[in-house]
């Protein structure tokens, strides 16, 4: 909570395109100069509906990818799931369309500061961060492998482009429509081993991160997780979008996933506490 | 701009205007300051303290509705100690003015709460929410027990002295809102926060059961602003030397004037801070741009300005 | 379609769909009759209807509000022998199936009406609306008033007999809904209609006065959903084996299917007929598809669903 | 009340083109076979805001105009002045766009069974329903005159083609920018006398209407008026949009402006009691 979105501020900026990828909308949205600051895992927050809207919060969306030198300016992507009223109406914004956005929001994934083995682990579109974030880290020199999963095929989103900056890149589906049949989580454990995994990374649902949390339990691995809870406000003012977290002497408070996340240290998490009262 | 005298007072406390932060929709102050200086606005309420540190409720914590939302965050906080220490002076080395928000379990609590409060310099106000669950009644929220109600007010005002105004935050959820008004007033409040949020529930459709870990939740934002100036009006014009910190649903600065006019001297912002982070801002320049526009010189002249009689 | 029971009762009166218009806001049937068969639906719920006719509150009648609206008719209507004389013969007629609503000034109008009422064929429930000013005492509404509802509803269930079932209506404001639902339980109501209008004002910010020419007024549609199903949910818990007619702000499927999850046997749908003369029609094939593709096989086994106990 | 909207229905329907006209908005809307029973008089409501909208009412709008032999099917024609958030919503929506619509609503101008002199007098954007009135009572043999009063210019809608069917049109603005300088009520009693005048049909203010009454009360001139008040349903379900109002025998009650009007007999409403207690 250090630095409080230092570099946030509100826009209002056009979307430059707007395609669809599976069952995800790809929205690609000028922030200018706004997209030097984004950091692999922070979010943004938008506006909804419209000036007449009964909808009265912001959606929270982590941002896919930013590039700073693109011919209209810098530019961010994301990869949207239409699921309520809210994303479904993001998803049905037109090129042009401006948008309300407050943006760069929360936490960043840690950067190794040596060059080390780091497994992405993406579940949906939880994949949509760990593109940018495999660049930054082969940038780095890490090797990157990857793994990706989903309920079907078309709720996979792993972009061409975006496979460059990964040494491998697996894929599971749960009705084997894609890749392998099964759940992204089951080959983890051998992978840590063959590969020498210091760190994960993963972004997916809470069970997901729940299950890698307990394979890297009392291993050496570090697990970064980007957690996702309801959110409303996006910037630490209304405390909805707490998690159970352990500080270093083991003291577990409700942290707000917003600011001192989305990305946190999964071995800090109370799993088995989230939703529970403390 | 023109001349403008866009200042208010609550009780004997002033502030250079009558834009607040709503107390737990700004947390302390910390994060809405990466958006504007806090100085500008009339003062940061802060989130409702405790004795102790408090973990709150389990989540889902939020529901949206429309126009509005459910929250119910059941008064997550550090305790009073960790906030002294952290957050205010944190907002007197912003020069924010503050009014701190006390709840508590029992009517001893809030008197404990004032006792610590007391010696604190750099504190315009104190306001005491007292739609905190009674642990020694049932759990029946303070405010809606007339009895209950007088009883905090008044050893608030025992232990503070007369320095520090006092301002009481009402429920609307109660059959006679003046009524309790009346007794928190008579016990010793300065002036009043109305309203706080209202009692509501959603189903989730996909588990068929309550939506949020609390069962229950608050309702705040545009849905309740009708409910929150009817009750500004009908206590404005109960007692209307009493200054009224008016909130509910508050997003633009028509929002703030229709307060007003029901007799607010002072309005608070929440909700819509969340979809807006400069909410407060604009809220303030609309404000200002009406009032002037409407031929008002002060801020003053507009409060419980709907209530002049049929022939002016 | 598949074999969903879509029947319900509310007392002992049975209706082949838990949907009906909400008391004034569908007139006595004619209006919408021009939009879909009235016989399709579970019922129409008259205009709340009083001895004498009366001409209501002057006009602006009515305010929008963010996902609402603010009414004060002030109980315009023709009293209860040309309502007798027109409006029941014409449901008949139509093969609707009517519940009346009555409305009175005293608890002997209450009574007066129910014996205008009790020889009366055709008819399938008595709804009390109780949210009236109570004229021999200081114009407090009954409905506010513990002992004020409780005598209402005993001298209807005298003057009525047995036969016809008695709904009591409501209203959200007050400190206690479950006492005061109890006591017309134990005066003798079958069942219970929840939630009435909420009491709200708008400001006009032209005339800087009240907009309504009632001043306030009664707040409906979605704004006041989340405070309807609460109320529900609370009554329902208190006394399961109570029926409840649920409204506010229903407006979909959805809204209907959490309201009958929190513990509505039907539904009653006032302001989104305003926005869509086909509401109810929508709203009761939707719920038919969401209980189906939920696996319910009768309305009855989504009653209440959402307060089963966790393990289930 | 006998007819209760018989023909009413509610349609989603195209808006075939959307133009500015001074500071209204005319819009022609496709409403197919619907446009061959609306009568001058008669109104629409419509759904404003979209599907997220905080608006829970429709809005109520004059029908202008309806053509039943147009390429694009039956169209009806609206001038909508863009009032408050739901008019200047409607106002902003581009050709194509469909529209919830319930048409057509309320009462029609009565037309004489004989050719008589006939007065129109429209207010604001309460002239738009004149021009077609103007067309029916022509072909009917009437000699029509118009006038048109407003507080400016770019509030008077006269279209060019409208004018076919009036003998003579002069137009009143408060400020003098257009036609005469004064009230469009001045010159009303005057010409009466001059041409006979058997029937005035006036739509506008309130203020306007009351004004035409205190001129034509205790005359033989018949004043059919189209009152404007505020609408929640605009079916005659709610009661809110209620006139004080006498009957033959002269009892007053409040009467629905929705389904016994819009068009009503001036000389029954009691204008003075409108907005009071009866
Ligand atoms: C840090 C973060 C990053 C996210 N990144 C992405 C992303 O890259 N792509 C993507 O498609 N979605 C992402 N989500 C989820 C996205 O925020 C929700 O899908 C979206 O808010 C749903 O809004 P709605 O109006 O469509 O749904 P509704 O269910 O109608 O929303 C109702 C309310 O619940 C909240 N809500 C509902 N579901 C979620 C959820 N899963 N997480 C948080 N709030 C929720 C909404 O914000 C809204 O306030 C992210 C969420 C968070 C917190
Ligand atoms: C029978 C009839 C015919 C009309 N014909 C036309 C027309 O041809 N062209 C035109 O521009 N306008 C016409 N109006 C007025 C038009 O309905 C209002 O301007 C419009 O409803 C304003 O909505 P808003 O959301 O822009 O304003 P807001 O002020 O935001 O509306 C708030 C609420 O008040 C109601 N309201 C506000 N002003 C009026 C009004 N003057 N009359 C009725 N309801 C109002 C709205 O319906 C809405 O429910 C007519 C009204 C009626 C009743
Ligand atoms: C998330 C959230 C937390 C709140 N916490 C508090 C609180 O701690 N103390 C309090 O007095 N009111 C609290 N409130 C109520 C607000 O201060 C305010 O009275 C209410 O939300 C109505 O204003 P609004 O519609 O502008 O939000 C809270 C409201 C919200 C939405
Ligand atoms: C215009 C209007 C008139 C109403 N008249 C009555 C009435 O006569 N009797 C009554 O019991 N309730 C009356 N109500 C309340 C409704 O029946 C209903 O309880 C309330 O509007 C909430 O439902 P809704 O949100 O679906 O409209 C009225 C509501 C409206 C909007
Ligand atoms: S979303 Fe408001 S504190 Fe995190
Ligand atoms: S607008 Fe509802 S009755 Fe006329």
């Amino acid at each position: 909570m250090a630095t409080l979105n230092k570099n946030a501020a509100q826009v209002r900026a056009p979307i430059v395109s707007n395609k669809r990828v599976g069952q995800y909308h790809q929205l690609i949205i000028n922030i200018g100069e706004l997209a030097g600051v984004c950091k692999p895992g922070n979010f943004v927050a938008i506006n909804v509906g419209g000036e007449n809207s009964r909808m009265v919060l912001r959606r929270a969306f982590a941002i896919s990818r930013v590039s700073t030198n693109s011919i209209s300016g810098g530019t961010m992507e994301l990869i949207v799931a239409p699921h309520g009223q809210g994303s479904r109406w993001l998803c049905s914004q037109g090129e042009g369309a401006m948008l309300d956005i407050v943006v760069p929001l929360g936490s960043a994934f840690g950067i190794p500061t040596e060059a080390v083995q780091v497994l992405l682990v993406g579940g949906g579109y939880g994949s949509a961060p760990l593109f940018g974030l495999a660049e930054v880290l082969n940038a780095k020199g890490c090797r990157v492998d990857m793994l990706l999963g989903a309920s079907t095929a078309s709720k996979i989103y792993a972009p061409m482009e975006g496979k460059r900056s990964v040494n491998s890149l697996r894929i599971y589906t749960e009705d084997g429509s894609m890749g392998q049949s099964g759940r992204v989580t089951e080959p983890i454990r051998a992978l840590i081993e063959d590969l020498n995994i210091a760190v994960i990374y993963s972004c997916g649902p809470m069970a997901m991160l729940s299950a890698i949390d307990e394979i890297t339990r009392g291993t050496h691995v570090v697990h970064q997780c980007a957690v996702e809870e309801s959110m409303a406000c996006g910037i630490g003012i209304c405390m909805t979008c707490v998690l159970p977290v352990a500080d270093e002497a083991g003291n577990v408070s409700m942290v707000r996933s917003c600011i001192d996340g989305p990305v946190m240290d999964g071995s800090f998490v109370q799993w088995d506490k989230v939703g529970k009262t403390l | 701009m023109s001349a403008l005298d866009f200042s208010t007072t609550l009780g004997n406390a002033w502030f250079p205007a009558p834009t607040f932060t709503a107390s737990g929709c700004a947390s302390s102050g910390r994060e809405l300051a990466q958006f504007f200086d806090l100085r500008t606005m009339g003062g940061v309420v802060t989130k409702s303290v405790m004795m102790k540190a408090r973990t709150g409720r389990p989540t889902p914590r939020m529901a949206e509705t429309a126009s509005g939302m459910l929250n119910s965050i059941g008064l997550q906080g550090p305790g009073i100690d960790a906030f002294l220490a952290k957050d205010v002076p944190y907002l007197i080395e912003q020069k924010a003015r503050i009014v701190v928000s006390i709840a508590g379990e029992t009517v001893e609590e809030y008197s404990t709460l004032a006792r610590k409060l007391r010696s604190v310099s750099g504190i315009s106000a104190l306001e005491v929410n007292i739609s905190c669950p009674n642990v020694e009644n049932r759990g029946l929220v303070f405010a809606c027990d007339p009895e209950a109600s007088r009883r905090v007010i008044d050893g608030v005002r025992r232990t503070i002295g007369g320095e520090l105004p006092i301002i009481a935050k009402l429920s609307p959820d109660v059959t006679d809102l003046v009524s309790i008004a009346r007794g928190v007033v008579e016990a010793g409040a300065d002036g009043l926060a109305l309203i706080n949020t209202v009692l509501g529930m959603v189903i989730n459709l996909d588990t068929m059961r309550p939506h949020l870990g609390g069962k229950t939740g608050g309702l705040s934002g545009p849905a309740i602003k009708p409910i929150a100036v009817r009750a500004v009006y009908q206590v404005h014009a109960a007692m209307p030397q009493v200054p009224i910190l008016g909130m509910g649903g508050i997003s633009n600065g028509r929002d703030a004037l229709e307060m007003i006019a029901a007799g607010a001297s002072g309005i608070s912002v929440g909700t819509a801070s969340f979809g807006n982070p400069t909410a407060i801002m604009s809220i303030q320049n609309e404000l200002k741009d009406l009032l002037i526009e409407k031929g008002f010189t002060s801020l003053r002249q507009a409060i419980g300005y709907a209530h002049r009689p049929e022939s002016e």
